[in-house]
Formats: structure tokens, C-alpha cells, sequence
């Protein structure tokens, strides 16, 4: 309903009711050895881990996961291959240690993806951001950042259907038409967020909003075991790259 | 342009992450009173952030034919003044970094200097440096827009080209290759996204004068008195 | 809960460079009962709902609970809000959490309470409007209705006497609609005094008490029978005659109803007919 | 305009992850005729205008104009546009131009027509349906039913053959629903074919020729009286039974009515009464 796949995914998968503390946990140590050991093997176990915890335990749609990552899939292809192409006296070509290099930097960066892309398909946004006050981020940053969670959902809502509408009335069918009907499209979804924010305001004030949007939060019991096997895993991993190498 | 997770090597990443984080603590600031000021801002400021992320998902046709997604911190500059920007650009990056995996968490400084801080900034200074040399307010949303597209975009290149030096000629040469590269989207892009301000605002100035009169985009014009015929 | 008389006196409200939109509209609110406001479109039905929840001030007249004037004051404010609770038409301009418990509870949790205390409410709210399924569900991922009762019950969890409810059966099915007039019920059990504006004329004439129509800047208030059954009112305010009263009439009329009040909907009306097929001359 | 018949065959929505919206869905739209679909909240209408519009691509099945299947390309939805107009349930988000006239001339420039065949639509449009003098008016200052009356003329504008519309009457006063039946009626007069949405069984029961009701992901169609009267399918729908018909089968019973086809409103039911009252035993 929402169009963001991940987002879904996350609210749907096993281990929405995890504790966030714990997930970021075991991502950001996922992320850490992802960047930290050498592509070979550790980029490959990283990912395999990733994906293999994604697509089992936390029940995350393959499909999803494989929609999501194509964006940065496009990005380090391109970046990669620029990045090991050597500019010399007489044009154009590979670098000494392009295939070494080029490796490297793919390893690198899809294990690190699929390791974000784990976080953020088993837990929703707004799980995370109360997190963020534990990082002494101000409340009132959390604040901003969980109003834009949900006015995001709204104002696609309202993109769509305008789009639709303009399409409807042939708005995109000339490349000049395309450019009109989208800047006309921009304003109306920025007026309707200002319309939004000040209606929303008016219905927040009702229920007694002095000072912030102060809610209950979830409870989301931290598992030791889950913690244990996390550590564990990680040392696993790091010890295993090392081996193996 | 957002560089993706694990692209750049752990001592990048940390040098840009510190790099901007005192333009997001000083935006964070700002924030946090204008807040505590007006308790309302909360759910403006939140409009903001979700129209800056809804705009990255509006499509513009460009001219070599592929259709691209305009940045919007050209927008977010003119309108909220680029500090808030390098915050509200920075919890939007986060955002499109969890939810649609662009960029990433370890490259959300390196991203965050060149899309929330530098474009900002860039396009900030150009939008009021054309209006200052009596430009209207149509042409200096598109250079305030082209520009801060370029502008992020350059600093893209450069941080990619500071991680990746050419094995050859270096910096200089890595710079070459990774703005050659990107030009062939971006430059379309930032053409694009300068027009795309241009439509947009002409609709605001009809629509919306009230809004921009509040964020001190135009002058606020003296009450038409009641009645007025 | 106990039982609160809010009333508007006199209210005047104008927007900027506009003829004023109600211009000394009185009110009075059945205390415990079920309060229906008619009225066109434009006519200001959402303002005068506005005014009595305190969140818009009017230029002149006053609203005030069991006699007390409201103040536009903080304080007044925070106190007139713990009685009066007002639910938006568009659940969107209400709903601003990512999760549904989470939503609900902002009110209480405004209220000072313990967490204890808001947990209990937020679940006796939910299950009151028949929520409870959705506690931990996102607030986007729902439907509309489902939407619309989740703000519903947003509002209810501050435990007001007086729960002001802006068309909350606009754009929902006959179901839904029955299910949410349900929840409203069980809502006045809880002693609770509800008011909804509507354009809905027979919805009204079924559920409601005491009928407000707002019309020509002013507010006429009565019975339903009074109100409804007055045709120049109606056609001032570009309202309709509802079905059973025109079809009771009628029936009256032909004798084939018993006289005394007209009944107020489909079902009354079949069970007020008579058993056997008459005998016709 | 000339009278063209525009089918969905067999139509298969899935929106990702979840059980199918639509599963099989038939529906042939009568060519000059007034179609309403009705269906609880959530049951796919919507969905199913989207495919009747070309918007959205069914995942299986096909859509087609005078048995000539739509083709999803640049083309094919570009002719089926100047056949097939869909009008949204909410007019914000039809309306985005400063003024009335620009918007209603948005659809008529895109087809790439000259400045004086533009105006001449615009004006007809407006005239049509009673809003010409709003026509310099700003969009964002119209009232609801206003702005409604306007997002119609822009679809009517492109002098679509078949007009698609989703729920034209929610939010709407009763006189302004008044109006804008009568607005439909005239497009009808000239030539257009009307489909609407709608959750009023007693709206759609007066005003369509054929009724089609969105239920468990398939659709059933037929005239107002196969359908309305079909009590089964009407729970399974989560709809009401119109009250004409629910009070017009009791008084045939009675023996009030003559038998035959049942009244489809108040006013027919009211003149099929007797005229003098009846002797009762
Ligand atoms: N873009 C979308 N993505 C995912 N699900 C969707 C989308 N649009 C609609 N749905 C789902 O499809 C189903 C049918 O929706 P639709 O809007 O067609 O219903 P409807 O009959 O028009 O309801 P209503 O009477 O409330 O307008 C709903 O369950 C809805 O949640
Ligand atoms: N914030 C505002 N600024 C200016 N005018 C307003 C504002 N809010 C409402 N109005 C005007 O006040 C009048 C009454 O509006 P209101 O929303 O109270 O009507 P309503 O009876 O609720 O109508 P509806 O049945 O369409 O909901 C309308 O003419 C409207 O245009
Ligand atoms: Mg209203
Ligand atoms: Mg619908």
C-alpha cells in the first residue's frame, strides 16, 4: 500500500519485534567488517551472512532484497570501473591491478549494502529513530525526523495520484509537457505539505501538544541470545576471513 | 549522486563524517530552537524533510532520453536557508539510505557534506547573489537550483577522486575520469532541476504567497484593506 | 466521566476579507446525549466545531462547559481539551506516529499520566473502537476506515465528557458506517456526550437526539421531528427531507401508519406498518 | 462523441505481497448508458476505475474499447485517454493550476489543439457542468462541491466518450449531490457514457441503468433491481438494501403498491402510492 518495499518488508518481517538495539548490533558489526577486512573472503562471508539472515530467520521477500540492492548495484558498477580505468598519455586503460582493485571495491561495497539493506529490511524506520535520542541527538531532531516518517507516506499518497491525474490528461506526453506537468506536480505536493503541517498542528494541539510529541514507547525486550550469538558470529566471521586467507 | 555503503574506505568515510558534522550540529541547533520558540515547527519542519524526499522521487525527463532524479537541495536551500538544510538533508539521506538503499550509513557524512551541506550552501549563494545584482526571483531559483546540483555533484567527484587517485596521473586525472563520467547524467540533471524551479515557484507565487511571504522568500506586501473591490 | 452541558453563545467567527461565516450562532449540547449538526456545504459546521473544542477562538461570543466561560489561555486550554475532544473529518490531519498504539497514546501521555495508566487507556480505547487487532500496525499501512477509527480512538483515550466528531461516517461503506455508529454507542454508555456534523439527513434523523442545523450564519437547534420536519428550514439550508419522514407522512396520511410521531427509519417504519395486506377500495 | 463500449475482461490486481485486489474481473459498461459500481471500502473499485483508465496495468486480463484491447505503450494510452476520462474522488488532487479556466484548459492544450478550440471546450466544460462563473476564479479559494464541479469539467474537457468517476457525490452537500446528478445527466444528453463509484445504494439505485458490485475480487453486474435485489450478494458486499426497494416490497406486500418492477426512489415510490386513504379492516 505504501509503494516502499523495504519499508514493508521491515514491518512484515520475523524479526520486527527484535529489539533495534540488538539488530543494529548485529549490523553495524556487519557493516564494521565489511569495510574493516579484506574482500576476500571477508566482503564474501559478510554478504553471504547478510543475505543468508535476511532471507531465512528474518524472512525478508528475496525478491525485495533483490529490487533494493540494484540501485547501489548501478552505482558501484559505474564507480568501480571508473575508479580502475587508468587515464595515461595515450588514452584510455586498465590499470595494473584493475581485476585486484576493482574486486576489492565491489567486495567492499555490496557486502556493506547488504548489510544495511539487512537493518533496514527487518526494522522499520521508526524503530531506529528513537534510538538515535540514545545517541544524544536532540528530541526535537527525533521529533522532525518521525513527522517526515509519516508525512513521507502521505505526500507519496498525493504524488502518485497527481501524476496520475496529469497522465490522465496527457501531461507527459511531450518531453515540454513532462516539464510543466512536473514542476506543477512539485508545487502542489509542497502546498499540500504546508496544509498538512498546519492541520496537523491544529489536530495535535486538540490532544494537548505543549511541548513535543511525546509517545509511548514500544516495548522491544533486548534477547541475550540473540546479543551472545551476534558477538559470537561476528568473532566467527573475523577469525574465519583470517584463516582463510 | 549518493555513494553507496562500503564504497569508500573506512579513513574517507570518518574524515567526511567529521567533516560535516559541525554544519549538522550547527543546523541541529537551529532546530532545536526554533522548537523550543515556536512548538509548531516541529510539523513544518517535518514537511519539509518528507517533501525533500518526495521530491527526489518526482521523474524528469532529460534530454539524452533516461529520466533522473532531481536532488531538491537547490529547493530546500532557498526556502529554509541552507543550516536547517544540512540537518533536514542529512535525516533525509538517512531516510533514503534505510528505505530505498541509497547511499549508506558509513558514506552518510560523505554524502551529507556534498548533498545537505555543499549544494546548500552553493546554490544558497547563487539564488541570493542573483537577486542581489537585481536579479528577479524566477532566474534566481534556477541558478540557485542548477547550481547547487552541479555543485553537489562536483563534490561528489571529488571525493570519490580523493579515494580513488588515478594510478597514473593521480588526483587530477581520478577528478577527470569521475567527472566525465557522472557529466553525462548530472549535467542534464542540473538543467533540469533549474527549470524544474522555475515552473515550481512560478505555481507558488500564484498559489501560495502567503507561504513564501513566511519563510521570507518575498517581500510580505501591506494588507489589502477589507472589502477591498 | 460525569456528564458536562457545553454550550456556544452568540459566536462570531469571520476569516480574514470574508462576510463572517457564523454571526451569533448559539448552541447548546444535551449533556449525555447524541447531538447531530446538519448543515450545506460551507455553511460552517466546521468551524462551529472548532470553536467549541477551543482550537479556534471566535471574534465575539463564548463557549463555555456547564456554564463556565473557556479561556483562550494555556491553562484554559489544557482544561477545556480534558472535556472536549474534537476528531477531524480526514484522519490524516490526526494521525502522525508510525504505529497505531503509539498514536493513541500521545493524549494520554499529554495528560501527565503514569505509563500504566496510558497503556490502559490506549488498549480500552482501541478495543472500544474495535481496533485492538491494529495496536501494533503502522499507521500507513491502513485502510481508510480503519484510519478514521484509529482517530477516533485517539480522541476517546483522553476520556472527555464531550467527544466532537467532524463527518466521521464521510467516505466509509454501510458497514462501516454501522460499525462505527456502534462504536459511538457503546461510547455514550461510557457516559460519554456525543456530537457529529453529517450531511447525511437520515443518519441523522436515526441516531441522533437533539439536531443542529447551521444555516444562513446562525444555528437552529431542536428535536429531530421540530428540525427535520421543518421544509423551509430545510430548503434554506439546502438540506433534503429525509426518507422516513416524507414516506411516514405519506403513510400517515393513507392511514396506513398510526399517527404521532413519524418514524425515524427504515426499520421503525416496516415494523410500524401494519401485519396484513389492507382492503382496498 | 459517438457511443463506444469499453469492456475489462477477466482482470487480475495484485499489489505486491498481498492476495490479489481484483481476480477475475469482468465488466462491460453499457455504450451510452449510466453505470454505477458500488462495493464496501476496500473491495477494488477504485483499482478497478485505475484499469478502466489505463493508469494501472493489470498484472493479467485485458481492458478494450469496441473489442480493440488496450495497449499499455505511449500510443495505445495516449488514444485510449481521448476515449476514456477518469475523475478522481479527491479534487486536490485533479486541481493543480492557478485558476479555474487554466486548469479545465490543462487536458484540451495537451492534445495539442488550437488556442480557440481550447477555449471553446473550457467554456463548454464549465458551462456544463453550472461552474462558468467561477471560470478566473483561484482554484484553492473553492469550496468543496466547487472545487469537485471543476476536477469534472477538466476530465469533461477532453470530450471523453466514457466519463469514469469515483464517487462524484462523497463530501457533497445534498443539493450540491442534486447538482452534480443533474450535471451527469446532461453529459449523458450529450453523448457521453457515465460510470461512477459510489457506497450509496440508494443514489445508485435511482440514478444508474446498470449497477455492478465489487465483491470478494470479482464483479457482478446487472440492472438495479437483479442487483439491489439480491439480498445474498448484498451481505456478501457489506451493503445496505436501498430503501425504496427494502419499503417498496413491504407496501406491494400490503398490497399498496402495484407488482412489478419495485420504485427506485422516494418520489416514484410516492407517486405509485394510492392517492385517497385506504378502508382498513
Ligand atoms: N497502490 C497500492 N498499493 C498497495 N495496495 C493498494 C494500492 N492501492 C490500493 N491498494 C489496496 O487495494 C485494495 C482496494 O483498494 P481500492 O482503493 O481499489 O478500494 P475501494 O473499493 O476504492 O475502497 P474505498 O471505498 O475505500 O474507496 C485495498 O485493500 C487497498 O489497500
Ligand atoms: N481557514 C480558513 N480561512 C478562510 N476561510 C475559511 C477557513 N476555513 C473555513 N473557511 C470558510 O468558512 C466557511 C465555512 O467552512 P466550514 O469548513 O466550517 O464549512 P462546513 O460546513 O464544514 O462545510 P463542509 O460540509 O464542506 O465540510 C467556508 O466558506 C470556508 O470557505
Ligand atoms: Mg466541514
Ligand atoms: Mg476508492
Amino acid at each position: 500500500m505504501t509503494g516502499l518495499a523495504v519499508d514493508d518488508a521491515a514491518w512484515a518481517s520475523a524479526w520486527r519485534t527484535r529489539s533495534p538495539a540488538d539488530k543494529l548490533l548485529l549490523c553495524v558489526g556487519l557493516v564494521g567488517c565489511a569495510l574493516a577486512l579484506p574482500a576476500w573472503p571477508g566482503s564474501v562471508l559478510v554478504g553471504l551472512t547478510a543475505v543468508v539472515l535476511a532471507v531465512g530467520p528474518a524472512r525478508v521477500p528475496a525478491r525485495t532484497l533483490g529490487r533494493a540492492i540494484r540501485w547501489p548495484l548501478a552505482f558501484i558498477a559505474v564507480g568501480a570501473l571508473t575508479a580502475v580505468v587508468q587515464l595515461g598519455g595515450d588514452g584510455i586503460g586498465w590499470a595494473p591491478d584493475a581485476a585486484a582493485r576493482g574486486g576489492s571495491l565491489v567486495g567492499h561495497a555490496l557486502a556493506g549494502s547488504a548489510a544495511v539493506l539487512l537493518l533496514a529490511t527487518t526494522t522499520p524506520l521508526s524503530d531506529l529513530l528513537p534510538a538515535l535520542q540514545r545517541l544524544r541527538v536532540p528530541a526535537a531532531v527525533v521529533e522532525v525526523a518521525s513527522v517526515v516518517y509519516r508525512l513521507l507516506f502521505v505526500l507519496l499518497e498525493s504524488l502518485r495520484t497527481i501524476r496520475e491525474a496529469q497522465t490522465a490528461r496527457l501531461g507527459y506526453s511531450t518531453w515540454r509537457r513532462s516539464y510543466r506537468s512536473s514542476g506543477a506536480l512539485a508545487a502542489a505536493v509542497l502546498t499540500r505539505s504546508w496544509d498538512r503541517a498546519h492541520r496537523l498542528q491544529e489536530g495535535l494541539a486538540g490532544r494537548g501538544m505543549d511541548t513535543g510529541l511525546r509517545v509511548l514507547p514500544e516495548v522491544l525486550p533486548s534477547s541475550r541470545v540473540f546479543r551472545a550469538a551476534t558477538v559470537l558470529g561476528l568473532a566467527a566471521l573475523v577469525s574465519a576471513s583470517q584463516v582463510i586467507a | 549522486m549518493h555513494i553507496a555503503e562500503g564504497f569508500l574506505p573506512p579513513a574517507h568515510a570518518i574524515g567526511w563524517t567529521l567533516a560535516a558534522a559541525p554544519f549538522v550540529v550547527h543546523g541541529a541547533r537551529a532546530v532545536v530552537k526554533e522548537v523550543r520558540e515556536h512548538p509548531e515547527a516541529t510539523l513544518l519542519l517535518g514537511a519539509a524533510g518528507a517533501f525533500t524526499f518526495v521530491l527526489s522521487a518526482i521523474k524528469l525527463p532529460s534530454i539524452t532520453g533516461s529520466s533522473s532524479h532531481p536532488t531538491g537541495t537547490g529547493v530546500g536551500a532557498i526556502l529554509f536557508r541552507p543550516p536547517v538544510m544540512a540537518l533536514l538533508g542529512t535525516v533525509v539521506l538517512l531516510f533514503q539510505a534505510l528505505l530505498l538503499a541509497h547511499g549508506g550509513l558509513t558514506t552518510l557524512g560523505a554524502n551529507a557534506f556534498s548533498l545537505a551541506i555543499v549544494g546548500p550552501w552553493v546554490g544558497y549563494g547563487a539564488y541570493r547573489l542573483t537577486r542581489a545584482l537585481g536579479g528577479d526571483l524566477l532566474p534566481g531559483v534556477f541558478a540557485g537550483m542548477a547550481l547547487a546540483d552541479l555543485a553537489t555533484y562536483l563534490t561528489t567527484s571529488v571525493q570519490l577522486a580523493l579515494a580513488f587517485p588515478d594510478a597514473g596521473s593521480g588526483f587530477t586525472g581520478a577528478l577527470v575520469k569521475f567527472l566525465g563520467v557522472f557529466a553525462v547524467t548530472q549535467i542534464p540533471l542540473a538543467i533540469g532541476e533549474g527549470l524544474l524551479g522555475v515552473l515550481l515557484f512560478r505555481v507558488l507565487v500564484t498559489n501560495a504567497r502567503p507561504d513564501l511571504e513566511r519563510l521570507g522568500v518575498l517581500p510580505v506586501r501591506p494588507a489589502e484593506p477589507e472589502e477591498a473591490r | 466521566m460525569s456528564h458536562r452541558t457545553l454550550t456556544a453563545e452568540r459566536l462570531v467567527v469571520g476569516f480574514e476579507r470574508a462576510r463572517p461565516v457564523l454571526d451569533g450562532a448559539s448552541l447548546t449540547v444535551p449533556a449525555g446525549g447524541r447531538l447531530a449538526i446538519l448543515g450545506a456545504n460551507g455553511s460552517g459546521k466546521t468551524t462551529l466545531l472548532r470553536c467549541l473544542s477551543g482550537t479556534l477562538r471566535p471574534a465575539a461570543g463564548r463557549v463555555a462547559v456547564d456554564g463556565v466561560p473557556l479561556e483562550h489561555s494555556r491553562r484554559g486550554l489544557r482544561a477545556h481539551r480534558q472535556e472536549v475532544q474534537l476528531v477531524l473529518q480526514d484522519p490524516d490531519d490526526q494521525l502522525f506516529s508510525a504505529s497505531v498504539a503509539q498514536d493513541v497514546s500521545f493524549g494520554p501521555l499529554n495528560l501527565g499520566l503514569p505509563e500504566d495508566a496510558v497503556r490502559t487507556r490506549v488498549a480500552e480505547a482501541l478495543t472500544l473502537l474495535s481496533v485492538d487487532h491494529l495496536a501494533g500496525r503502522p499507521t500507513h499501512q491502513l485502510s481508510y476506515g480503519e484510519r478514521k477509527r484509529v482517530a477516533i480512538a485517539g480522541a476517546v483515550a483522553m476520556r472527555p465528557c464531550v467527544l466532537l466528531l467532524d463527518e466521521p461516517t464521510a467516505g466509509l461503506d454501510p458497514s462501516a458506517v454501522a460499525e462505527a455508529m456502534a462504536a459511538l454507542a457503546r461510547l455514550q454508555e461510557n457516559d460519554s456526550t456525543v456530537v457529529m456534523s453529517t450531511h447525511d439527513v437520515d443518519l441523522a434523523l436515526s441516531w441522533a437526539e437533539e439536531v443542529a442545523v447551521v444555516v444562513d450564519r446562525q444555528v437552529v437547534q431542536g428535536t429531530p421531528d421540530e428540525v427535520l420536519g421543518d421544509d423551509a428550514l430545510l430548503v434554506r439550508a439546502r438540506l433534503g427531507r429525509p426518507w422516513a419522514m416524507t414516506l411516514g407522512a405519506r403513510l400517515q396520511e393513507l392511514g396506513l401508519l398510526p399517527g404521532g410521531a413519524l418514524p425515524r427509519d427504515a426499520e421503525r417504519l416496516l415494523a410500524a406498518l401494519p401485519q396484513s395486506p389492507a382492503v382496498r377500495t
